[in-house]
């Protein structure tokens, strides 16, 4: 099987991608006989075999589930363990786009790290195109290698044990001719002088290069115009999640109609603003946060915090109460990845 | 493969359409037309003979005679590195420390006339009068040695912008062509989209060759060339649309030719989508000795709606098998009611991709979904990508640029089992266990870094 | 008058923010005899004395109106001409916020510019606190010492001509004891080793400096280290305004009941077809734009684009229809002004 | 002047509520008694005498028995340039140029024990403890040579976050509750605030001394403070809340005594609020002699009660006699129906600003003021600061900030004439001649930018 081929049904031998909770994706490959275990229970591989991707798979026992999903270059790269820096989805996805690779590109990428990016590049280029790819720390070099032959990529991708920045790209196999180049690498400027052996002289070539610091992003400027790229420009990617919530809609002729009714209640005599003081204090000690509020009876309820009797959670979008549809960010945001450097070289033909 | 593909579409050739940036960084699109000129207005006029054979990216200068010169690029201010014979040297000019002598009273320090400037202009057609014209400004400028190299540079960057001659021709990419319609047209005709959040959307549906794709497009165009770009000719693209016949505008400014979107787009309408059985088409085919015996017009009529009626069906057996590999969703009718009855005929786990200029639309739709056990990962993104300034020692971003850019709903199609799980509250679906899972993250966290002891909220 | 203090009713002599529309604001001092022209019609200032502030003033045709503002920091900063570089409301708001300024502070402001930071300084230092600000350039310092004056904040604000780079902050007025400064200067680091001698030594002193390139940070970073700053940090505002806006709901069922409409109708025969064909034709060349939609009967009207009967333009909100919320920004967007980088000299006290 | 002003709080006294800023840059709330002691958990212990007279700002390490030693910063990592004598020696290590020959392994490079580290805490209270662990560390750390010099420096950091023993006192400002609550607390206790929002609140509202403010505070009475803090004690902030009292919590943690809370801040519920005729104060005055002849408590009791009708009085008069300089609007309540009813008690030209964390809750608000003569330039604002990183070599935006921030809505309150316009309709007010403005402006631009001759689309 290929992540970059969707197929319908699960086969033994399959990569899939078991969705156990929106925070827990796990890549697998289905085995004959394995068993796979989660908080929620234990699936056997077995089971797996024959449903549709996208299936939902109860545990034996049917207390939990969860669902198989097909792999793609996102997924993938979300249930990667952040063992390196990842070039996430929002910066791929705008590299990918604004350097039209598309079937038939031909990249260079260096380093592979994770190697997430390269299957996102694997995708887009297909089988006509091609990626060569380089990694110079020796363990996250064979796991690449063990991976993307895993993941039926070997047609597209060429992984080089190599530091670039040193040695530079030009491999035996074949010309690479490339008309596409990503560089993730602490030091790209020590690598871009060594791009013009190995890019396309028939086409323009894009480049990009990914560096967390501003300093890296100048030095990188630099060195792109001293070595004849044009069209040079930094960007940076900002993206956000938003989850949908319901915000309650407090209106305040309600609040009025319990401060009225709280009034009248006084001027029913002391003892009985005693009472209320102290059924008031008791109320306030019950109440752990704002969202406790009151059980109103749906009649007359009151939308706001009604002070007398029993407090009560209500969850978010509850009937029986008018909500806002809001949205909202979680609590922490990526604020930064990397600074995308944009150039082009154009060969300068002579007609 | 095809050439059709602006991938392929390495050099510069005769029919193509492309896209030409002028000095003042405006865009337009022209068609290569064999002994044709092209006329940038102010700027000049070439012939398109000239540039034929160059690289796409390849900048050039007008010439006398609407001839060019190619050049390396298109750079201003004060080093400005094109190299090109014709260029007048580089302006040698005293400059300020600062710019307390520097008086700001608007056109009254330019001693040279709009009518002079006019009169140059007519002068000749080669980029040496745009340079003669920058350099008699610069003269004429009464304040300029006042002000600072920094402040130089941007007035000379300012009036090479307006006055120099030169271009360069660019490869009609979709992200090209979305940049040309936001920045230079209307960002509206496009929905607003921006070519990050096109990117994101071409990755959340995961487009690729083979793929078999669901298409709402109202952006006339512009995502069925995105997706064609990337699927190379294999695959499909059901584009489902609420007219006679979809609008794809756009698409006549591409390389694409007739027959091959026909084989690729196979348009089909809300009608026949929500209702196949009853929507196939009536017509034909007739028994092959009528059509042979046809006069000629009407055969070829005949044949032309018996090639869209087999196109209908072929759809229409997709809509039934529920075949579609991905939905992308980019219309102005209501997502929220709709899209929930359109992923019923996908595959399982694969993308829900809706698009909205508005997020406010999406909200809406995702809590559909975040109670709906057919979708998992419901979730609004959106993406912006901020562009810098990189000359040297003045790195900033840019102090304006074109707001919003649109935001994506993203889902994954699935197939729970039926009755096997209550269509989840959104407690069940998000809130509980995640919160969870993110509160202990925190609290240990929180408990690591800080004692409890003596705090006081 | 002044700006940093209400007043109810408009006097001759008063300083004034006439609001002519949203994106015309202009400042006038009112003076008995004087016209106001706009393009709504001449407003004589006569008219205006004795008014509420606040009020509506009809021109004396009644055909056109503006409103009579009572000037405030931010509203100042709105009507002025873009001269130079202004320090606008979510940068000097941020500032204000963060250093704490509030009444009795003491600050040093470099440079003056167009003034309009100097306002919102001297609204939050009041009568106890005390602006010293310098300005290097002429005519710009001249302008700023007629502003203050006219403004009512001579009380306040300190004006020096005077290249702070070169020649420091010592006047001889008075000590000048600063604990907050705002430097807004092209070389930030010139200025910052002559500090020393006019902040307090009792308490800690806040600084930001405003520089628009990154180089600019960066040598302010080195300099503010080696002059003794402390907790340096750098920042950017980012700031949006928001339009709320209406986007027609355009209903699926709708737009089948057309297509189904139009089946019908086809069925009914090729002389019919005809005629809609020409109907169709016609209302095409009736639309400029996607906006011209159909007027439907309010009975059984169609919320999508009716191909039959005249195109009319649709009010953005008009009742009859069905509208989502929505909120856009303006089509271009400010996307970058300064940064902003803070930090703290604290007084190493001996006790 | 009142030395309650957190500004005239330059000197660390006693009593004073205090925010400390820990190693690991958590933050907590602390109030300097005299004569006690302040735990920082496991970064050790002080006494309040050892720290009061310093200035606020002031960093401090912690040394052997609950004393101090007065640094000039905390600062981390190789350039560790505190200056205290008792710090151990900056380390010496080799490092590589880059990470090649390093496994990640985890847990298993480190041959210190999570054991012996909890003894060596156990050695000492002081700071030199703190650095000897972290010299331990480094040196069983097998691969630490390995790493290259930056991520020396990050683990080094690291380290010393967890366990060196230093800290700084910063004053109590609005701005330094407010990240304490947001980044160390919950920012949903603030609905959400963060702190550049709160600035900009404050400048729309145009907050200054002398002026008579409208509030509703649901942040626990942080706007109260900040508002507080720009007033000086000049002026007054009716304060509109919906219960028996307001919930101020923050306050506490501030050095305003009641008295001075009494004198600025005058609570009105709700009721009182809308319908002030109705709900004057029924309570007293007694006559004098009546009240010289009640048992003492009574009277103490009485004359409190007094104080609080005065000053309900006092703001029902300023209600009645819509005399307010600007609302501040941060409630749950529904702010679409309520807000358009209490701008009827505002002077002319006065701000209008109405927070919330969802911008989805002001479109309603906007909407409505977009058709409603009341108010000019009815807007939603929104603003977000990013802080960088500044180290020298590595200068980037932080990694994760927390998310949010809030919107507001503002406007400014103003007279129309009666009957003399009709409540503009939204194309009236905005649409119209504004897009009018904005449309000629750029097509000035576009006009000068490019020619139309040519274009196709």
């Amino acid at each position: 099987m290929s992540i970059t081929k969707y197929k319908d049904t699960i086969e033994n031998g399959d990569l899939i991608m078991v969705y156990i909770s929106r925070l827990h994706i796990k890549p697998i490959v289905v085995q004959q006989g394995e068993v796979l275990n989660t908080r929620f229970g234990s699936f056997p591989h077995d089971s797996m075999i024959g449903l549709k991707y996208g299936a939902q798979l109860l545990t034996p026992k049917g207390k939990g589930f969860v669902y198989l999903l097909h792999p793609t270059p996102e997924l993938w790269t979300v249930s990667l363990p952040h063992r390196t820096q990842i070039v996430y989805t929002p910066d791929s996805s705008y590299i990918l786009q604004r350097m039209n690779v598309i079937g038939g590109s031909r990249v260079i990428e260096a380093g592979t790290g994770s190697g997430s990016f390269t299957h996102a590049f694997a995708r887009n280029v297909g089988q006509s195109g091609r990626i060569f790819t380089y990694e110079f720390h020796e363990a996250r070099y064979k796991q690449a290698v063990q991976e993307f032959g895993d993941h039926g990529l070997n047609d597209m991708v060429v992984v080089t044990h190599r530091d670039v920045c040193s040695q530079g790209f030009v491999i035996t196999q074949e010309k690479i001719d490339a008309d596409s180049v990503f560089l993730d690498l602490p030091s790209p400027w020590d690598a871009i002088p060594h791009l013009d052996e190995v890019i396309s002289q028939k086409r323009q070539v894009d480049i990009c290069c990914f560096s967390p610091c501003v300093e890296q992003v100048m030095k990188t400027v630099e060195s792109l115009h001293e070595n004849g790229w044009t069209q040079v420009e930094m960007t940076e990617v900002s993206s956000l999640v938003w989850e949908s919530r319901k915000e309650m809609i407090r209106e305040v002729d309600d609040a009025l109609k319990r401060l009225k009714d709280v009034k009248k209640r006084q001027k029913e005599g002391i003892e009985k603003l005693k009472e209320l003081a102290k059924a008031k204090a008791k109320a306030k000690a019950e109440m752990k946060s704002d969202t406790y509020i009151k059980q109103p009876k749906l009649k007359d309820r009151d939308r706001g915090y009604n002070p007398f009797g029993k407090g009560r959670r209500i969850a978010e979008g509850e009937e029986g109460f008018d909500w806002f549809n809001v949205s909202k960010t979680e609590r922490e945001i990526k604020s930064h990845t990397s600074y995308l450097t944009f150039a082009v070289k154009v060969p300068q033909l002579q007609l | 493969m095809n050439s059709s593909f602006s991938h392929e579409k390495g050099i510069i050739g005769y029919d193509d359409w492309a896209i030409i940036t002028l000095p003042s960084s405006a865009t337009k699109i022209v068609q290569m037309r064999k002994g044709g000129s092209i006329s940038l207005g102010k700027f000049g006029t070439f012939k398109v003979d000239h540039i034929v054979g160059y690289a796409y990216g390849q900048s050039f200068e007008v010439l006398e005679g609407k001839d060019v010169l190619p050049l390396k690029s298109i750079s201003y201010g004060l080093d400005d590195t094109s190299d090109t014979k014709d260029s007048t040297p580089a302006l040698e000019f005293q400059s300020s420390e600062d710019n307390r002598d520097l008086l700001d009273t608007g056109s009254k320090v330019q001693k040279i006339t709009a009518k002079e400037i006019e009169e140059m202009k007519k002068e000749g057609g080669g980029n040496d009068v745009g340079n003669k014209i920058i350099e008699r400004i610069v003269q004429g400028h009464e304040s300029f040695e006042k002000k600072t190299i920094y402040s130089q540079e941007k007035y000379l960057t300012r009036k090479q912008r307006k006055f120099s001659r030169r271009f360069t021709v660019r490869n009609m990419t979709p992200s090209n062509l979305l940049n040309h319609i936001r920045k230079d047209r209307d960002p509206n005709k496009l929905m607003g989209l921006s070519e990050e959040t096109l990117g994101l959307m071409m990755s959340h549906a995961n487009v690729m060759p083979g793929g078999n794709y669901l298409l709402m497009d109202d952006t006339g165009g512009l995502l069925v060339y995105a997706m064609l770009e990337r699927m190379q000719g294999q695959g499909s693209i059901t584009l489902i649309h609420e007219n006679d016949q979809p609008k794809l505008v756009l698409l006549n400014r591409t390389n694409y030719s007739e027959e091959e979107l026909y084989n690729m787009v196979k348009p089909i309408n809300l009608l026949e989508f929500v209702d196949p059985g009853d929507n196939r088409p009536t017509i034909g085919p007739l028994p092959k000795e009528e059509v042979d015996s046809m006069p000629n017009i009407r055969r070829i009529k005949y044949l032309r709606r018996m090639k869209k009626v087999k196109q209908l069906n072929e759809s229409l057996d997709m809509v039934e098998a529920r075949a579609f590999d991905g939905l992308i969703y980019a219309s102005t009718i209501n997502p929220v009611t709709f899209v929930p009855r359109i992923i019923e005929r996908m595959k399982g786990s694969r993308p829900i991709v809706v698009y909205n200029q508005f997020k406010e639309v999406l909200i809406g739709l995702s809590h559909i979904f975040l109670r709906d056990s057919r979708v998992l990962l419901p979730n609004i993104y959106e993406s912006c990508v901020r562009q810098f300034q990189t000359i040297q020692g003045r790195l900033h971003p840019l102090v304006t640029s074109i707001g919003g850019g649109g935001y994506i709903f993203s889902g994954i199609r699935v197939l729970p089992i039926e009755g096997a799980v209550a269509s989840g509250r959104r407690n069940k679906k998000r809130s509980c266990e995640e919160r969870e899972e993110r509160n202990k993250k925190r609290q240990e966290k929180e408990v690591a870094a800080e004692p409890k002891d003596d705090t006081h909220l």
